[in-house]
């Protein structure tokens, strides 16, 4: 590995201040479990590392008025092991358990997990459904966005330099909304997913209200497929409406060719796998 | 949807090398307070190799287990031994040991023949003793014995000596010919779901019963079968290196897929009852067979559940996918 | 940079590069060789320790982040009298072969009997299956784990 | 005595000073100050081991206690005072002539203490068949895993820098890749010469063709297996010494060192007599331990250095270069009667062998007397061939070409059952060996528990209760 710097701040603001003045030199560092890989095998700039996952204001779990926060610099483990989270957000939860093996889970967090921002990330389909925001501090101050404007493009985000993620945020009203999460990767443990797909959707008066569809791994970035959102919202639930809502989830998917899968395989993946989340979260909103 | 699938898969497997010679040497040496020392060349590369060849020389000198050390794997002190590999050593290495522990043995019965007023093929070591045959009450400790040959009778037990399978050359043009003293059997049967939706293949179950002779470890011969089917389902469904123009493109463990212990299913493991007269007290082997029947059984369960054939592995999602959306095509093409 | 831990109760510190991971200030500068380099990159679980209460793989972590915290690695498992029940029963029912895959597989299983000493099978493979094992078929090592906890249970009942 | 042991350590110490000053990035030398780790002595290790008869017990393996308490050794626990770290640069191309090799500027650099090119290498040749790998290329590099240089340097990170200042000029050359293709007449020879056949097998009982005419039923397939890679848990080690005697000392992964030892004493035209190889604990092998791989190199480096010398490959090294699977191409016809007996069974193996032959000769053999599979057949006819490509080596690996077979033949099996409905079971039944059977190679067979091995998985899977 090369030579590092290794600084642990006291505070966000001093973090934000350490990013400021080492500018491209300097990254920051949570669970490590992607940062430490890259570190040891790609050449890069990166010589100080900013250790901010032991710091206050990036840590938490709870419901506020606004919903419920989850601080950047949760780990997986600790989100799976949340009596709130479960109760709330259980495909959260269920995301969570897909990442990695329990040591991966122990040391990762959910902040860092989106800061990476691999195409593949596993929780950003289950938050993006529940119409999570984010928060991001730096140097320029706190704005928090919808989690879908942060990520940018493969293993980039909006975030400046100097500026680190502090929060996400599920709001009140999605708590507990119906919802279903599935991860296809090629073996059961430690897999990295070929598809992402998540789905949250609630029954009024018997049609389908306020559905949510995003998909992971398949594009440039995580995404939300909202044309076939638009197409379900108001209508009564029917295996035509889902497969149909299933079908534009995959034209509006750009999955790539490469050596752990064929794009054409993914396409009928995304297919396969939409209807069956769609199908999941109504059958959870009929029994509700 | 899920569909359930069965498929079952025998084989045979020799053990040794192909004709080519694969000796084995061994020393043992009893120790006057009767515990033993047994130097081979091999090494334990996991198998519990040490503890089988323990229990062997144990065995041809009446002795248990913990009685025999085994020192193993330098060149400076231990003999010949082509090694962990072929499956051979139970039964290579294990018959030299048996050769090796009765020239030692041997020294004992005649030192102590007088002792008992017999002669010394009237007598048997078993239960720590040398005993008379058929009159095990008039016995000799061998911790006793040992003292005896080793400081009255100056002929110290210790004992060398070899084995090598017999083979025949086989016929150049025909192939005809006695490649390996002796083959062991097995069968494997699986239980598996198909997803016809993803092409996803989940095994729920593997029967698994072989045939090693007689097992002189059934725990480590477990543990062999258990471990030589993970290699398997690896081999089935999971594994490939992958090139690009020469260049392997997954040489890592996060994209060369091995199965982890959510990927394993429940083995039920048998194993058959049977005797090698050529092998050490009965023995054949067990290391690689394991691994041999275990593709072959998912497969043919995949072709019971979703009635494809799969002819390239790894089955991975996407080959099963393939081939199954090919079927339908066929079928609909066919009206 | 100096790291001081506390591992396996006791205190020990080393002067490392910043770079350093926590595996590596283990092996060579405190002389624990127990946990394994296997792939160094998270995949295979040779090198899981148990940090402030959870497993991790120690090679992804810098020494430098568990500053002051406590660690513990196999070998803070038994003590001069006995052995860890997790220690005896992969020892009674052959659960290692190679034995390499063993030290992380082992503190995988603490972690696990620490927080759910009554662990179903499925729960076991889930604690398990960031620890490659290619010699096993993991199938003895699951029932060692559940039968460890099954004696642990027992001795917590009777004390 | 506790004073002598404090001189010698401190004299350790002092001289690691020396060292560290000429070599700033020499790794902190680890010693032992205190006794961190606490550990019954005198624990029994069950019932079982103390038994007589001791066969058929369900003794321990004394080893399991040592991988549990973590007190195994393996190689990379294993360290020398003033111990250096090898690396290995490896072929930027799967098919090239190495047209020069510099090593100077690494040699320039603090802490390095010795390189090695294949040049300098006394037989650059070894492998349990035929003698046709390089310790390290040169002058022709066959596939991407070939080493080409190597390097000792205090540290391990020292000597993978090391490794970039190292200048190697190739004059690419092509290359093949495919088995198949690698069959044709006019494909890039890997070896030179004019075919990349390198060993073939034939075995040939009663006759195959007039037997297949004669068939109600005549099945074919091809079918076609991957390269595997072994993954021990511990990738391959050693650890090379000299001493004042002139003999040299290996700690190595090897799992079979008597013929290591054979092979060093070649490589390095050395007498046994001065080499020990002394194998350690493997940290799983699966076949793929069974071919000497760095240890001459770290002999030579040891040599130049005079110092202990130790490597230990990363994962990328264990899948790049070290042997692997060979994948096969099978071609299987089958003719049966009506009731399913087999009549005949035709066979071509086409073995990618990879860049090197290693146990390609055990493989084809193996391979090709399993291949009609455990049936009493009476024609059979099997041609093997293993060709070269520009591809990793493919050696032994647990089953030696027996699970690829295998893969063929009971998949075929279950074909001809499904066709002529009969139950998987039956047909095994049916053709299964029994004692006395002759086998492929007419060899009479004992000890034959094929279909006892069949009844009781049947049995315990409740194959005959849960017909579909």
């Amino acid at each position: 590995m090369r030579t590092l710097d290794y600084i642990a701040p006291e505070s966000a603001a001093a973090a934000v201040a350490l990013l400021a003045e080492h500018g491209e030199k300097a990254c920051p560092l949570a669970g490590g479990t992607d940062l430490v890989v890259d570190l040891k095998h790609s050449p890069g700039n990166i010589h100080v590392l900013v250790d901010v996952s032991g710091l206050e204001e990036f840590r938490g779990i709870e419901e506020t008025d606004e919903g419920l926060r989850i601080g950047s610099m949760v780990t997986y483990a600790e989100i799976m092991e949340n009596s709130i989270c479960l109760e709330k957000v259980p495909e959260v939860v269920a995301a969570s358990h897909t990442v990695g093996a329990v040591q991966t889970r122990n040391l990762g967090t959910i902040g860092g997990n989106l800061v990476t921002c691999v195409p593949s990330a596993d929780s950003a389909p289950a938050l993006m459904v529940l119409d999570a925001e984010v928060t991001v501090t730096g140097a320029d101050g706190e704005r928090r966005m919808p989690i879908e404007e942060f990520f940018v493009g493969p293993r980039k985000t909006i975030l400046e330099p100097h500026e680190l993620l502090v929060d996400i945020l599920i709001p009140k009203k999605n708590l507990g909304k119906p919802s279903s999460f599935y991860k296809f990767g090629l073996r059961k443990g430690q897999a990295l997913a070929l598809v992402n797909v998540a789905a949250a959707l609630e029954l009024k008066s018997g049609k389908i209200h306020e559905p949510r569809i995003a998909l992971g791994a398949v594009a440039p970035t995580p995404i939300r497929i909202l044309e076939a959102e638009a197409l379900l919202a108001g209508k009564k639930p029917s295996i035509k409406n889902i497969e149909e809502a299933a079908r534009i989830a995959v034209t509006e998917s750009k999955p790539i060719d490469d050596f752990r899968a064929s794009a054409s395989y993914r396409r009928q993946l995304i297919q396969t796998l939409t209807q069956r989340v769609l199908s999941r979260s109504l059958e959870i909103a009929t029994a509700s | 949807m899920k569909k359930r699938g069965r498929g079952m898969a025998c084989m045979w497997y020799p053990i040794g090398f192909t004709v080519a010679a694969n000796p084995s040497a061994a020393t043992v040496k009893v120790n006057t307070d009767g515990t033993a020392t047994l130097l081979t060349g091999t090494v334990e590369t996991g198998q519990g190799a040490l503890t089988v060849l323990g229990q062997i020389a144990a065995e041809t000198l009446g002795l248990a287990t913990d009685d025999v050390h085994v020192v193993s794997g330098d060149t400076d002190v231990t003999p010949m031994d082509t090694g962990a590999i072929a499956s051979r050593t139970t039964y290579v290495t294990g018959n030299a040991i048996v050769r090796a522990a009765e020239k030692a043995r041997e020294i004992l019965f005649e030192s102590t023949a007088p002792l008992l007023n017999v002669k010394p093929d009237q007598l048997e070591a078993r239960d720590k003793q040398i005993q008379v045959l058929g009159f095990p009450s008039k016995s000799i400790s061998i911790a006793d014995a040992v003292q005896h040959s080793e400081s009255i009778v100056g002929n110290p037990a210790i004992g060398s000596a070899t084995y090598n399978p017999p083979t025949v050359e086989m016929d150049p043009e025909t192939g005809q010919g006695k490649p390996f003293n002796t083959y062991v059997y097995a069968t494997q049967i699986a239980d598996i779901e198909v997803d016809d939706e993803t092409g996803e293949v989940e095994i729920l179950k593997i029967v698994a019963v072989h045939d090693c002779g007689t097992p002189i470890n059934p725990m480590l011969v477990e543990g062999q079968i258990q471990g030589g089917i993970s290699m398997g389902v690896g081999f089935a469904l999971q594994e490939e290196i992958l090139f690009e123009e020469g260049r392997q493109i997954n040489p890592n463990l996060t994209n060369y897929i091995m199965p982890t212990s959510l990927d394993m299913p429940e083995l039920d493991v048998g194993l058959v009852d049977n005797y090698d007269p050529t092998g050490p007290f009965g023995a054949k082997g067990a290391g690689e067979p394991t691994a041999v029947p275990t593709a072959a059984a998912i497969m043919n369960a995949i072709h019971d559940a979703v009635g494809v054939r799969i002819t390239t592995l790894p089955a991975t999602a996407e080959r099963v996918l393939g081939a199954i959306m090919e079927k339908q095509e066929l079928e609909q093409a066919a009206g | 940079m100096l790291v001081e831990l506390k591992v396996n109760g006791e205190p020990k510190s080393a002067d490392v590069p910043p770079e350093t991971t926590l595996l590596k200030m283990l092996r060579e500068y405190l002389n624990l060789t127990g946990a394994k380099l296997g792939c160094d990159v998270g995949d295979c679980g040779t090198c899981t320790v148990i940090v402030n209460g959870v497993s991790v793989n120690s090679c992804l972590m810098l020494a430098a982040r568990a500053n002051g915290h406590e660690v513990t690695t196999i070998e803070g498992l038994a003590n001069s009298n006995e052995l860890h029940p997790l220690q005896e029963k992969f020892e009674e029912h052959g659960a290692l072969q190679c034995g390499f895959c063993g030290p992380g597989m082992l503190i995988s299983a603490k972690n696990l009997l620490d927080k759910n000493p009554d662990p179903t099978v499925f729960e076991v493979r889930d604690a398990l299956s960031g620890n490659l094992c290619r010699c096993t078929g993991y199938t003895k090592i699951i029932e060692a784990v559940i039968d460890a906890g099954r004696v642990m249970n027992t001795e917590q009942a009777n004390s | 005595m506790a004073t002598r042991n404090k001189d010698i350590q401190q004299k350790t110490e002092e001289l690691i000073t020396v060292e560290e000053s000429k070599a700033p990035a020499q790794q902190p030398l680890a010693i032992p100050t205190d006794n961190p780790v606490a550990y019954p002595l005198e624990l029994p290790q069950g019932e079982a081991r103390l038994r007589t008869p001791a066969v058929g017990q369900r003794a321990r393996r004394p080893d399991g206690r040592l991988h549990g308490l973590g007190q195994t050794q393996y190689i990379d626990d294993i360290t020398f005072p003033h111990m250096l770290h090898a690396k290995i640069l490896r072929s930027k191309y799967p098919h090239a002539r190495i047209v020069s090799i510099d090593t100077s500027e690494a040699e320039k650099m603090p802490g390095v203490m010795a390189t090695l090119t294949g040049a300098e290498i006394p037989e650059n040749s070894f492998g349990p068949t035929y003698q046709d790998q390089p310790v390290l290329a040169y002058p022709i590099a066959r596939h991407c895993g070939d080493g080409v240089a190597a390097v000792a340097a205090t540290s391990e990170q020292l000597a993978t820098e090391a490794l970039e200042k190292i200048k190697v000029e190739y004059e690419p050359l092509p290359a093949v890749f495919d088995p198949l293709e690698a069959l044709e007449k006019d494909s890039p020879k890997v070896h030179g010469g004019d075919t990349n056949i390198y060993t073939s097998k034939v075995i040939k009982k009663g006759d195959v063709e007039k037997a297949l005419k004669e068939s109600e039923h005549v099945f074919h397939r091809q079918f076609r297996t991957q390269m595997v890679e072994h993954v021990p848990l511990e990738p391959h080690a050693s650890i090379a010494s000299w001493d004042g005697n002139g003999r040299v000392t290996l700690w190595t992964s090897l799992g079979r060192i008597t013929l290591g030892r054979e092979d060093l004493s070649r490589t390095l035209k050395m007498p046994q007599s001065k080499i020990r190889l002394i194998g350690t604990v493997v940290g799983g092998n699966f076949g793929g331990k069974n071919e000497i791989t760095t240890e001459p190199v770290l002999a030579l480096l040891s040599k130049k250095s005079r110092r202990p010398v130790k490597l230990v490959f990363t994962r990328g090294d264990e899948f790049i270069s070290s042997t692997i699977r060979h994948p096969f191409v099978m071609d299987y016809t089958t003719g049966v009667n009506n009731d399913g007996k087999i009549l005949a069974r035709k066979i071509r193996l086409v073995l990618d062998g990879g860049s090197y032959c290693s146990w390609t000769g055990t493989t084809i053999g193996k391979g090709s007397i399993l291949a009609p599979g455990p049936y009493d057949i009476e024609n059979v006819l099997v041609e093997a061939f293993a060709v070269y490509t520009n591809k990793t080596t493919t050696g032994a690996m647990r089953g030696f070409g027996a699970p690829q077979v295998c893969f063929a033949y009971e998949s075929q099996m279950d074909d001809i059952a499904h066709k002529l409905g009969l139950d998987p079971l039956e047909i095994r039944l049916r053709n299964g060996f029994s004692e006395n059977s002759l086998s492929p190679t007419s060899q009479t067979l004992q000890s034959v528990a094929l279909k006892e091995s069949l009844a009781q998985a049947a049995e315990r899977f409740g194959w005959k209760e849960n017909q579909a």
